[in-house]
């Protein structure tokens, strides 16, 4: 299936602002992040295990456990400090 | 009135006040919180401050944030104003103003939602200083400051 | 810029607050209260309200409360402006503006400063309303509110 | 000695915005007031002891026991309501 990745800030200047991901069905946020790691270096340092990225799946806050849906929206972006 | 906009013209304070209580004559008190740009930060000089959001996303996590408000505190109405873009010095960032019969209701209900907003909406803030540009690290204190109105953030950390 | 203006004038919001911050480049956070006057008190309409005060002492009074404001809180400016005379239903009553490099300064030094006012500062109220004129009765719940600061008030006791 | 007395909302409007009274020297704050509840049927209704007025001397609040100079300025008025 297939879903919509979007990134912004630190991520987005390094990924880009979008890109299109195809995953097999019952895929989580947490297996979509294992696949952009292996998509390219740039990928594996910005999105790395380490790091402090937060996900938003249909433009809400999740964890990497929800599940994802055919044209499902994730987004991936460092902590917010707006205000 | 929209309860929400996020916009890269600024506002103007009395202009927002005004509309959010015009005709209201249960009003007995509004406070209002504005965010500014400081011209330092951690010892250096800011030249600029650029602000980028998730549109969609940052308007309806800020709904959701007054919605919320209304339920724990007696309000009249809400206003929220967050810039975005290339801002300078001393700009004018962000403005939430409530409205209520009462002070008490008034202050908490501005101050949870701006403790709200800095941990849960999607905004960020890139510095602009003498020594290059850097994305601003959230700050832990933010977390703990929601944490008072008994919600849990991990956005820091 | 005066710190304190007891006046009949209405005042602007953004006017007030652009003075308070202006120039001043380590704000990061103004807190604004405006006190409003309601259209009706217990049940009855209010026409019109009267404000009196103590020429003199209510100015000394409210300078005071900001130098004790200034030793508690970290403050960058404080504004105060009161009217007197008499009002309408809607009408702007007081403005306590505080600006501060961080917010949670500021919110608390403004609510000092509001519920200090309340039970400290010469003023009186009297309201105009379908059924005569009475002068308001001063709240237990506001020595209350200044009590959570460490300050006793036998003021409405 | 002489103080210079000053009333406020209620007060003022019962009683007038100003008299001067004639005090022994040493006198406090409180035996002014039992002076003045002494001057008329007025004074001894709006003054009452069982009554809620505040007094500031030298325009600072004060308590009763406060002792008055020459000159003082002395007001008393209901408990305030303002902002």
């Amino acid at each position: 299936m297939k879903v919509q990745v979007r990134y912004f800030a630190s991520l987005r200047e390094g990924l880009g602002a979008a890109e299109a991901v195809d995953m097999p069905p019952g895929s989580t946020v947490g297996q979509l992040r294992d696949a952009l790691l292996a998509r390219s270096e740039r990928h594996a340092e910005l999105l790395a295990r380490g790091r402090a990225v937060r996900c938003a799946l249909a433009q809400t806050l999740c964890d990497e456990g929800q599940a994802l849906a055919e044209g499902a929206e994730v987004a991936f972006f460092p902590p917010v400090t707006g205000g | 009135m929209a309860r929400v906009s996020v916009q890269q013209a600024d506002f103007d304070l009395s202009a927002e006040v005004d509309a959010l209580r015009a005709g209201d004559g249960g009003v007995g008190a509004v406070v209002a919180f504005v965010g500014t740009v400081r011209d330092r930060g951690d010892g250096k000089a800011i030249s600029a401050m650029e602000l980028e959001h998730y549109p969609g996303m940052t308007e309806a996590a800020i709904e959701a944030m007054i919605d919320e408000a209304g339920r724990r505190f007696e309000l009249r109405a809400v206003r929220v104003v967050h810039r975005v873009g290339r801002l300078q010095a001393l700009d004018q960032i962000v403005l939430v103003a409530v409205s209520s019969a009462h002070r008490g209701q008034a202050f908490q209900a501005c101050e949870f939602l701006m403790d709200y907003l800095k941990t849960q909406a999607p905004f960020w803030k890139k510095e602009h200083t003498s020594e290059g540009a850097h994305w601003v690290d959230a700050r832990v204190a933010d977390d703990e400051a929601l944490a008072r109105w008994g919600l849990r953030s991990d956005n820091a950390g």
